[in-house]
């Protein structure tokens, strides 16, 4: 089982993901360097959060023609896992991998926190681990995470119980507050909050093990849908 | 108005430049003097009283002088940190005032070769409940430091924030920057082997910024609104990639010494490092990366346009050091080479257009000042004081609401909640407790860091005032679980030429160093930032003390507040 | 030759920054200010190129990069 | 009466935005841009205001709040 996490120029939470995975979790990971065409197989691709090309005009409007990307569509088309965290969730809606996308916070500041999330689908890769309706408290860290999507489509998500994880409080204006959802396939995650910035007792925070264990079970086979 | 005057020198300065270079200087050469000798770069009236501040001790890996401080913490680790002004400049435009003070003190610190790992502030400002302005300038300032430090990815960890008349024109913004390296991987700015090429990365040379350096020593006046184009935009996307790309060139050993171009931009990168290296150099301005057509040298030479590095590589590795930053999206262009003559040239083309020896412009040859200093008047009467007249409050409700409604004691959390404090998992105390304690990957070890200054107390009395905010620091640090290790300090007060602002700097400094003495904590680093003070009235003496401390085991960091019911309180000293 | 592209939120999305000023203007005094949306002007200069050809990449730039059509409308202008 | 007014930065202040984004349409192909500026575009609904009324207020606005004149020019049409 391996992971792979693509690193642009800007990104910052790389190293986060890489070290929730590798030493918190044990698991295999690599760095995926942005201007690569041969991508190797993984089984699940991380997109992780910062400025990937600095975000400037909207975030994550740059990474989508990076050299990678054609592979990593190619990878969540053949149905394999792919996580779009933070600027990565930015980044998979503006290449229409996940329906919306992600405006400016309502109050147009920059927000870094740790919020309470309530888990709305058990029945993913990504969430098989929780129990529904179960409240976990993640970190937050952007300026832009306020989810717009239009009616149709949201109606949707919910039908197809794409919409994962959503906010107790809504701190950035997003609809239905909406803080993670999925595609209609399921194996593609798109998330605002950071799971790998609470894996540790240290910290003072571990429940985003809850997200990446569920991965790890799902890749393992150990997940079965009730 | 003579031509000096023009560049902010006197009668006495310029003669000093014809001793130095045995003939008038020409426009060229009289501007790179006029910013390298401006306060903000010679520190010529500040320098002399260096001298009392305590700056070694056995972990001081380097101590003032180069681009930031460094201090050991044991397994071959150090941390380097320093702490900068950008006062004057944020007063303007708030926004990139405070962005590009964030981006100034992240190069010192990977000049060093060390990698980033905390920002920290210190900010003052005027009176918020008065002036829509003062609100203005708090948001923007805000704002900026968290567009580029969010962007860079390093967390803005802890700082201060305080509110007093004192600012209303004026008002500070000091960053703090901190890094870890290793013992053998310290580099320093020194242009020394001859024939070896000087290269420039990053940014292109726009006219941004130019006369920023004589700009940041003029008191603010009307007048200075109109040098508003001395204002600089910062680009933390573009910071990002030429401090990836530095530190892996720094880890091929090509690189012989590496400087970034802050106030006084290549004049003084270039200066500084022949002067530090010993040697000379020859530079030629065509070869320089512009941003606009038509620049003539001396905008080239002074301009302050943001996100640039020299570097000085060893001969025949150019080709290496190409790759490396191509690789991060930028561009390295060899400029010019190290001589063995003490000289800086610049050329242009085959011109020469500046000849001066180097180290005449460094503050080695600057000009130093001691002036005169005298006591306040304030100062007398305010000992007259006695605590005993005054009066017993009669509503002791009123007078809490009354604290909990002041500015500075509120919460702060609507600012660090605008930072990313988190980013790069490695923050274990948050902004909010005493002091924010990150740990260090790959050891049990943590450092715990903190800034501090009550200006109040520095204002009524300057030595005891400065003292306070010493150990005030050290306490934030002891309260945290850490041992103190060293300070970094940001001096902040008015025109050092009327005798009762210098009375209060010297004073303070005099009480930092005593106070740095008595709890052996070298001052390491530092930054001055004079002529806060607007027509009417100077700031109070701010003399901001940034202090790391260690922990030998991070678990054992403590934070400050209530943790269970029934725990019991009790107070410790007097 | 320049050209002058104009993104702007959809009407049916919501504007926080274009509220935030116009909420902003009325406070300062200025009441007949009714609505505020804030989009983006880019300005493009473009080397050797003919007006057909502009044009042609000028609509490709902004559905490809400039705009989000999920939640941006454009139009521009070649000078 | 509606108006656009246009803020841009300034020509001799730099513009790390429009750069990066003139750098990633090189990038994806079109050569031809050699320089991108991006500011903003500002729609403002005005009530019932005559034209020289709506000049003399947006100018206001403009230098209060809409640009900030150390770095950014403006300019507006009135519709
Ligand atoms: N400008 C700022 N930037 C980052 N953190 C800040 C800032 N101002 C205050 N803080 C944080 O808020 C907390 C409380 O600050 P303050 O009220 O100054 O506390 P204290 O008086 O105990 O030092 C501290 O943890 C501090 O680091």
């Amino acid at each position: 089982m391996k992971f792979g996490i693509v690193v642009f120029p800007g990104s910052n939470c790389d190293i986060d993901c890489y070290h929730a995975l590798k030493d918190t979790l044990g698991q295999d990971v690599e760095y995926i360097w942005h201007d690569t065409e041969e991508v190797k197989e993984y089984d699940c691709v991380i997109l992780p959060g910062g400025f990937s090309y600095g975000d400037y005009l909207r975030c994550g409007a740059v990474a989508p023609f990076s050299r990678v990307m054609d592979a990593v569509k190619v990878h969540a088309d053949k149905g394999k896992l792919l996580v779009g965290i933070c600027n990565g969730f930015q980044i998979l809606t503006e290449m229409g991998l996940l329906p919306g996308a992600l405006v400016r916070n309502k109050n147009l500041k920059f927000i870094c926190d740790t919020v309470a999330l309530k888990v709305e689908n058990k029945e993913t890769p990504f969430t098989n681990r929780c129990t529904h309706g179960q409240i976990i408290n993640i970190p937050i860290a952007h300026g832009e995470g306020n989810y717009v999507v239009d009616d149709e489509e949201l109606e949707k998500m919910k039908k197809n119980g794409q919409i994962l994880f959503t906010y107790q409080e809504n701190p950035n204006g997003s609809v239905l507050d909406i803080a993670g959802i999925c595609n209609e396939n399921k194996n593609v995650l798109g998330m605002m909050p950071h799971p790998e910035r609470a894996c540790e007792d240290l910290l003072g925070n571990d429940d985003g093990k809850f997200i990446l264990q569920s991965i790890i079970s799902f890749l393992e086979g150990g997940w079965k849908s009730e | 108005m003579n031509n000096y005057d023009a560049v902010g020198l006197t009668r006495d300065e310029y003669d000093r430049i014809i001793d130095y270079i045995g003939r008038e200087p020409n426009e060229l050469e009289l501007n790179m003097y006029g910013v390298m000798w401006s306060e903000h770069c010679s520190y010529k009236h500040s320098r002399p009283l260096f001298k009392h501040f305590p700056t070694s001790g056995e972990k001081v890996l380097q101590g003032p002088g180069e681009n930031a401080g460094i201090v050991d913490i044991g397994d071959n680790l150090a941390i380097a940190m320093k702490i900068e002004s950008h006062n004057h400049p944020s007063a303007i435009e708030p926004y990139q005032g405070a962005a590009t003070g964030v981006g100034g003190i992240i190069r010192d610190i990977f000049a060093m070769g060390a990698r980033p790992i905390a920002l920290l502030n210190s900010l003052r400002f005027g009176e918020i409940e008065k002036y829509d302005r003062v609100k203005y300038l708090l948001e923007g300032v805000v704002e900026g430091i968290a567009g580029y430090g969010n962007c860079i990815g390093i967390p803005t960890v802890g700082g201060e924030v305080y509110f007093n008349s004192s600012y209303n024109g004026n008002p500070l913004v000091n960053a703090m920057c901190v890094g870890i390296i290793e013992h053998d991987k310290i580099h320093r700015g020194n242009a020394s082997g001859v024939g070896n090429s000087i290269m420039y990365v990053g940014a292109a040379t726009g006219r941004d910024g130019i006369g920023g350096a004589s700009f940041a020593s003029v008191e603010l006046t009307e007048e200075s609104e109109e040098k508003r184009s001395a204002v600089q935009v910062g680009d933390p996307f573009m910071e990002k990639l030429l401090l990836e790309a530095c530190l892996e060139l720094l880890d091929t050993g090509s690189i012989v010494g590496i400087q970034d171009l802050g106030a006084a931009g290549l004049t003084s990168a270039c200066c500084e490092t022949a002067t530090r290296g010993e040697g000379g150099m020859e530079i030629d301005v065509l070869k320089i990366p512009r941003r606009e057509k038509g620049m003539h040298p001396v905008e080239v030479m002074i301009s302050e346009s943001q996100e640039r590095m020299l570097l000085i590589v060893e001969k025949g590795r150019e080709r290496e050091v190409e790759e490396i930053v191509e690789k991060w999206g930028l561009h390295a262009v060899v400029i010019g080479k190290v001589t063995d003559n003490d000289k800086l040239v610049v050329k242009e083309g085959e011109k020469v257009v500046a000849d001066i020896p180097a180290e005449s412009l460094d503050s080695s040859g600057a000009p130093k000042y001691y002036s005169d200093y005298q006591v306040p008047e304030y100062y007398k009467e305010a000992k007259k004081f006695k605590y005993n007249d005054i009066k017993e409050p009669t509503g002791y409700n009123e007078v809490l609401l009354n604290l909990l409604k002041s500015p500075n004691i509120a919460s702060k959390e609507w600012i660090y909640r605008q930072y990313d404090h988190m980013v790069r998992t490695n923050t274990v105390v948050k902004p909010g407790s005493d002091a924010a304690v990150l740990r260090i990957r790959g050891t049990k070890k943590g450092i715990a860091l903190t800034t501090d200054c009550n200006s109040r107390y520095c204002y009524l009395d300057p030595r005891e005032g400065s003292k306070i905010a010493v150990v005030e620091a050290a306490r934030n640090i002891v309260c945290s679980g850490a041992k103190p290790l060293a300070v970094t300090d940001g001096l902040n007060f008015g025109n050092p030429e009327k005798p009762d602002r210098y009375w209060q700097f010297r004073e303070s400094i005099l009480g930092i160093s005593e106070a740095c003495r008595e709890l052996d904590t070298p001052v390491i680093s530092g930054n001055v930032s004079f002529y806060n003070e607007t027509d009417t009235h100077a700031i109070h003496p701010t003399p901001i003390i940034g202090m790391v401390g260690v922990l030998d085991d991070v678990e054992k960091a403590c934070t400050m507040y209530f943790k269970s019911e029934g725990d019991i309180i009790l107070q410790l000293g007097e | 030759m320049k050209a002058k592209v104009y993104v702007t939120p959809k009407k049916s999305i919501a504007d926080p920054q274009g509220n935030a000023i116009g909420r902003a203007l009325n406070k300062i005094g200025y009441d007949k200010v009714e609505d505020v949306r804030i989009g983006k002007l880019i300005e493009i200069e473009l080397g050797q190129i003919t007006k057909e050809e502009a044009e042609v990449q000028l609509k490709e730039m902004c559905e490809k990069l400039l705009a989000n059509t999920v939640i941006e409308q454009y139009s521009f202008e070649i000078e």
